[in-house]
């Protein structure tokens, strides 16, 4: 059933919240008044619940199906901590409050602080990044403070191929040069190259950005050779923490020489995607990098945890390179992550992470005989990377592939992402999926390379059939941008005067 | 564990179908000596009875908004959110569903990103509006970080009225990016000369109407001034809803419009999740930061919608891109969108008179305190009044005798002596008669 | 989508609970500890979520479409209602807390009491009753008591032809025979008929049970007469509430003679159907039945509205026929109806009857002339009666028609009830519906009525064609019951020993 | 009115389209001596943030049972019910639906039910189970008179053990029905001796276990003495969650299993909306009460599910029908359904020792207290105590100290000397230590 656009279906005479009148009164708008009201139409409360309803009905959920969205976490997301995150004691309390008025606010940031630091054996965390790219800006301004602090001005960052886009972007935002590593041929970071790019630099190396484990899937095995490097060359080493799932429980960042990490509470503690946020991505900080955490951050005081807001308030060798974010960050995020991780447990953690990277190597298994993987039959971490060897001549690409899997039920995969591989399908099924879903999603993938191969080009060009839309045109909407409903000329009314 | 669905005889069986007897065997990648077995150091798992009990006891200890006479703004404000927005944002298809990367299964989130984007328009009374930023702040940093490519000038003039936290945003990371700040000092009554601050190498003024001290500013002027120079206006709000009532910005000659969404359809949440609103000319729209979404059509000639113009994303464009920004806040953004729909324009404008009638109403009810002075003429539903002590002890006292009353300005902009006796005060459609006595009540009493 | 049962994905070894273990203990269950455990398998959390998510795409509900359904009153169902129901001062407490700490729990139901009351021009309301049924048993039993109280013993209950099936299954319920009374020309009851049938029956009539407004949507125009004439008889006038939607604010039920009345409150004040319950049904009574309402009730005392539960606590002239039910009634409903009524004002309630009857009148002149009306083009109460005359000799009967609506987009509207017109089709909007969404309604009906008109009957015969389900065949579950799942002979298990 | 999507341009024009000017010329029907012009009695509409503030301050006069040490039981408890379950049960297609008459549409629902009568009879060990009463005592009632139809008797003969508001339920219907009842006399220990009372005049024993006193009762030999003599044995209960660790009614001999299914995923409501589960054996069903849904195909040969046997239900055979009941718990049975899912058969038995754990704790805590007697022998989370005073007076002292410490019997006895100081006390697994610790110290307080 097809839904239009609220502006198309909403009237200017109706209203879904009812207001009392103000009372008559003298305004103190000075000049300023508007003269006309918004342009924009209202729905009743029924319509607009329907309007919504049927709205969402047009999408893919996790709570509905698989997500096999690598290098993106899609796990369950437990309704206790939406209901936590509601609670009038977290959802309707005021960042300006008096502190002595929000001290179990306080409390509980302090407490996530501590599962942060301890899970990744780390020194610090700066909490207040509003997603994974925020945090590494962060990251990425705690290093660049600190060569200043040391009265050095290096230009160079090292960022990997198969970096997520958002690595390169923080880097240039900061006016650094960003300097490409290719992998080896088994898909891993060479700390020989790494080597070689540094000696290129000498001098002007600021650090490193690695995704660890990579987005292949892989640990980076070299991952203590290659921060040594990066820290004989005065440089830091940044690890983005997207993929943290893998490993949670099994290693700690801390204990492979790294100095920031954002994690992405969104990802690996499941606080949803809600479409494409809110997220958070507080930064974990080595020893060296931890004086320079951001405003406002927390401090182990006699009295027990301080709340640091201002440079006011700062002791000696407290260097914060500035603010993040107006108030404090996340908090909705923080409930819900802490929630997650009280509810595992260290044990369910572990857990969680092994069983990830179990049925990362499941699906992997099962799919191996007929799909291609570009480094071979190796263990891969809570993700599995394929490329498009095995459609070669069948004239299916990795995007009609994936669009097929549409029709299946499913979302499709991460496609044509890492760069390093040819039409890349990088996988990552999580820890919130069954054995029967794994293998039903299994034969399902096997059932489509298996029609591909034979030829069956009908099922995927133009793919998908039987979704909510057929493949929609995306250069169209960027050669000609609309990008806002604009009220035909036919039906234009006169907005009404203010009051 | 109540979230993993895989059963020991599940784990065995796999590990055996993948050829190995302990999972452990899969981890051979890291380094021997990084191994841990576990968290030692931190608890174990709860059930869920139990993770609720902690975290409500946690919560117990602040006090909530709603609870007493609440009168805090300063960037966030307290409305009443129907209650059907919050049920619909928690639909699964909504809070769980990914970024609409696959435009053919999330046509849902498309649309209500399109109609989101067509109400900051349409509110702001700019051209075109993405599809949200983190919040108000941030979006600031990307409003000064898009004027210096529009203008290839690196130059930020801030006003002394914008939100302090706002100011010290842009200033950190212009610090780092070698970029230039010239920030105007504390303005409480909006009478600093910001025109004097614009030359030629100015690329982008900051100014914030209603100011953070809750003055109402006139953009005019300084949206001539700054184009006569080759600069643009940067106008901030923190208060959306004072848009149902002021002149939009876009109306005033703003180049860039930010500001912050939480009013709309958003809770306090101590400080976040918010939502960040953007909106500038078309003419600047492949300079923008973030998503955006635009309308199409499918293989059946279907009318859709898909994010659009990514390559000025990261994840197209990498180090050439307008931002760095991926994750946003998609929820947010719904729950803007809700509300939004629910009020309409006529509904957002009397919801504005309310508030602003309130705050009148509080300032006659301060203004017959002895002591107190109200130092702005022309405001919306927030303003300073001048205390004759530090605000900042004032402000504990009340909170002793149960009453939110306000934030001390020397919370967010501390050693200024000028500042200390300064109280910012905010009022909605919350406030009742009752809440107005109790403050002024409480404020005889500890003044 | 196909998705199993529970059962058929489920598993004994995992759980979606996570429960410590008790410690040790002596047990103190004698000899009655059961031999082993349920044999039900479980779910985890995410697998649980993904269940019923899935399951719910295959339903129709208001927040989706139009439920044109006649009798039922399926309108908007507002969230603050579910929002103020769940308040741990509500959702959180017992039934037999000492009283001291429920005060306003008894404070909100005094307030619905009162607006119940006065919406009706009642004396007094029995607030217990489950659903509508259960008020149905309540009045009649208040009616009982009160024939006893006086010495009489009548046997008989007047029944209109059109009266819902729960009017006589009540009546049976206590004994009583069931005469029935036929509809005159114009769809209502001829005072003249309840007279006649009076008189076959002088001396043993206890009561009438009608429908006001009646099932073929009329307002009984000759109510006050046919009342006298009950009361006259010695009889009591039990009125059927569940289309009182259609009067409020326009009319009192006490005005008209009315002597007990259930008020369905999951459809009058909108609290949600959820799937076929849970409802609450109170019933108003007149001053002559007020004495005979069950335990347990509201007095008005010198302190304020007392609760009365027990035998022990009545004043003199309170005569209880006993209790309904154990506690106190639909607690969980009373707050989400009297937010409800709260929200609409008395002006708003009026308004919404209002609409009801005039969105039922748009759409009964919108299809008039291409559908039959059994009594004329008369004016219509809150739903408009159809007959199948229209469809005769097109082949397509009520039932095709009504399942031709759900490839439509529609659920089927109320169809072969009331049984006075051959191949009913009953129709309410309700007032939650925009004009925007009645004129597509309207639209799509004529459209398939045309359709039919035309021959077009493989739009019609076997359909639905595009729901979750063709047409299902109930013949054959009933002829051999297949009431639960079995666990097929090939996978049982042996179930676990309880410790 | 937000509720309401005519504006006044609407009214006009569909007034104008159906032939009027004026609504009230549609209420022609309506005597004119009758007709009013609104509810003048009653206060306007509201917002809805004042409709909010409204019932939050009457929700605010109740103390919460999770708020406080609670003991509180009688047949309904406190249990920690998922926040998944509540979710799940507020989906818009779940809320909002109807009942499923229509099959085609309603899928989910039907489904659900299948589900819910599979695990009803599992957990009751019995064959067939329907879709829900409205709870237990009322499933009694209904229990009581399908023993009727079954035997075609009319005397229905009451344990003592049964809870006292049931035996209430079934007498007042029975009395209005011309039926008869023999109730015998309050029962705490279990010591009565009901095989006498079964004649061959009885239709049906109804015998709750646990009782309500807390007390496990052997069914067997009162399914053979009634059996013997041609009657029925109805088997109930009031806290669902002791079928987990005791013997199923079905094993025992009952003919019809009804209780009350609240404990499993629905709130306590302050009384309702609660569950009614029914089971029977096979060779009944059709004597049967209420809803049923079962398993066929679709016109494709798919699995699909309707509501079956309906021609025992009143919308078809109206006087004739088995029950007049029609709408009934759907929801709360979903809410159940979700709920067992989530535990399995092993989930439910790990939660009934719990339950009896922190119960045969509490009674040793209790049996501390000087002058405090423990009535019962053998019992699942709930057992009776005798007090040295009325069991009122010290309930309410204990509720001014903060602790809910349970149900004086006198409550729902009135009146009868012998059980004024006993006092019912409830165990659950939200229960701690620290609250059996609170609840003996205030009751050695108010001793």
């Amino acid at each position: 059933m097809e839904e239009p656009l609220l502006f198309e279906i909403g009237r200017m005479d109706v209203c879904g919240v009812d207001l009392d009148e103000a009372e008559d009164f003298a305004p103190a708008l000075g000049s300023h008044a508007r003269k006309a009201v918004p342009d924009l139409p209202a729905l009743t409360e029924p319509e607009t619940m329907r309007h919504y309803v049927r709205l969402s009905s047009k999408n893919y959920a996790i709570d509905a199906g698989l997500y096999p969205l690598g290098s993106c976490t899609m796990k369950h997301n437990p309704r206790l901590n939406e209901k936590m995150a509601r609670l009038p004691g977290f959802g309707d309390v005021h960042p300006l409050q008096p502190l002595s008025t929000v001290t179990g606010a306080v409390e509980l940031i302090g407490e996530l602080a501590h599962w942060l630091v301890t899970m990744t054996g780390m020194s610090a965390v700066a909490m207040s990044p509003k997603a994974g790219a925020h945090g590494e800006l962060c990251g990425m301004m705690a290093i660049k403070a600190a060569h200043q602090a040391a009265g050095r001005d290096p230009k160079i960052v090292l960022v990997p191929e198969s970096a997520h886009g958002t690595n390169p972007a923080t880097a240039a935002l900061l006016g650094y040069k960003v300097v490409s590593i290719e992998a080896r041929e088994d898909g891993t970071v060479d700390p020989a190259a790494v080597k070689a790019r540094i000696k290129e630099h000498e001098g002007d190396i600021a650090g490193i950005m690695l995704t660890n484990p990579n987005t292949c899937g892989l640990f980076e095995r070299d991952i203590i050779a290659i921060a040594e490097a990066i820290h004989a060359a005065d440089g830091y080493f940044y690890c983005d923490g997207a993929n943290f799932n893998a490993i949670v429980g099994k290693a700690r960042p801390g204990d492979l020489g790294v100095d920031a990490m954002h994690i992405n509470l969104h990802k690996t503690f499941s606080t949803p995607h809600g479409g494409g946020g809110p997220g958070a991505g507080p930064v974990v900080l080595s020893e060296r990098l931890a004086p320079f955490a951001p405003l406002p951050f927390l401090r182990k005081g006699e009295g027990g945890i301080e709340w640091v807001e201002t440079d006011a308030e700062l002791k000696d060798g407290e260097q914060p390179f500035g603010r993040m974010t107006a108030f404090h960050g996340q908090m909705g995020m923080y409930v819900r992550a802490l929630a997650y991780m009280k509810s595992h447990g260290a044990d369910g953690l572990k857990q969680a992470s092994e069983d990830a990277v179990l049925n990362a190597n499941y699906v992997r298994v099962g799919l191996q005989d007929l799909m291609s993987l570009p480094f071979g039959q190796r263990w891969c971490m809570h993700e599995v990377l394929f490329d498009d060897s095995f459609l070669k001549e069948t004239g299916v690409t990795t995007l009609d592939f994936a669009k097929a899997m549409i029709d299946e039920g499913y979302h499709p995969m991460t496609m044509y992402f890492p760069l390093v591989v040819h039409g890349a399908m990088l996988i990552e099924p999580t820890e919130s999926e069954s054995r029967s879903s794994l293998d039903l999603f299994i034969a399902t993938m096997r059932d489509l390379v298996m029609s591909a191969q034979k030829g069956e080009t009908d099922r995927f060009k133009g793919a998908p059939f039987h979704a909510p839309r057929g493949r929609l045109d995306e250069t169209r909407a960027a050669r000609n941008p609309v990008l806002k409903w604009e009220r035909p000329a036919a039906t234009a009314v006169q907005p009404q005067a203010a009051e | 564990m109540r979230y993993l669905p895989l059963s020991d005889t599940d784990r065995a069986d796999m590990l055996a179908r993948v050829g190995i007897s302990d999972v452990d065997e899969i981890f051979v990648d890291i380094p021997k000596s990084a191994r841990i077995d576990g968290l030692l150091d931190l608890p174990r798992r709860q059930s869920e009875f139990a993770v609720e009990r902690d975290l409500t006891r946690m919560a117990g200890k602040n006090v909530a908004a709603s609870s007493v006479p609440f009168f805090v703004g300063a960037g966030a404000y307290k409305h009443h959110v129907p209650a059907s927005v919050d049920h619909l944002i928690q639909r699964s298809e909504f809070l769980t569903s990914y970024t609409p990367y696959q435009p053919e299964v999330t046509q849902g989130t498309l649309q209500y990103l399109f109609e989101f984007q067509t109400q900051v328009a349409a509110l702001t009374g700019m051209e075109v509006a993405n599809a949200s930023m983190y919040d108000g702040s941030t979006g600031t940093a990307e409003a000064v970080l898009m004027a210096h490519r529009v203008t290839r000038r690196n130059k930020a003039v801030l006003s002394g009225g914008l939100h302090p936290q706002y100011r010290q945003v842009v200033e950190g990371l212009s610090a780092l990016a070698d970029d230039r700040v010239e920030a105007l000092p504390a303005d409480p009554a909006g009478t600093e000369d910001i025109l004097a601050a614009i030359d030629d190498e100015t690329s982008c003024v900051v100014v914030q109407s209603p100011s953070f001290y809750g003055q109402l500013i006139d953009l005019k002027p300084i949206a001539e001034k700054a184009h006569a120079h080759g600069a643009l206006l940067i106008a901030v709000f923190t208060e959306v809803v004072s848009l149902g009532l002021i002149e939009a910005p876009g109306e005033q000659g703003a180049d860039i419009v930010v500001g912050e969404g939480q009013s709309i359809g958003n809770g306090l949440n101590f400080g976040g999740p918010y939502v960040g609103l953007f909106a500038t000319r078309q003419k600047f729209i492949r300079q923008m930061p973030g998503r955006l979404c635009g309308e199409t059509v499918d293989a059946n000639g279907k009318r859709g919608f898909v994010l659009t113009l990514s390559t000025r994303e990261q994840h197209i464009r990498r180090d050439k891109a307008t931002s760095n920004i991926c994750t946003n806040s998609g929820l947010c953004c719904l729950a803007f969108t809700i509300h939004m729909t629910l009020l309409g324009g006529n509904g957002l404008a009397k919801l504005a008179r309310i508030n602003h009638a309130n705050a009148v109403k509080l300032k006659g009810a301060l203004e017959g305190v002895a002591g107190v002075k109200v130092l702005n003429d022309a405001f919306f539903n927030e303003f300073t009044v001048k205390l004759p002590k530090p605000a900042a002890e004032v402000v504990e006292a009340l909170a002793e005798k149960g009453v939110l009353g306000g934030v001390p300005v020397s919370r967010l902009e501390p050693g200024k002596a000028d500042l200390a006796d300064l109280l910012l005060v905010a009022s909605s459609e919350v406030n009742s008669d009752e809440d107005r006595a109790a403050f002024v009540a409480a404020l005889k009493e500890v003044l």
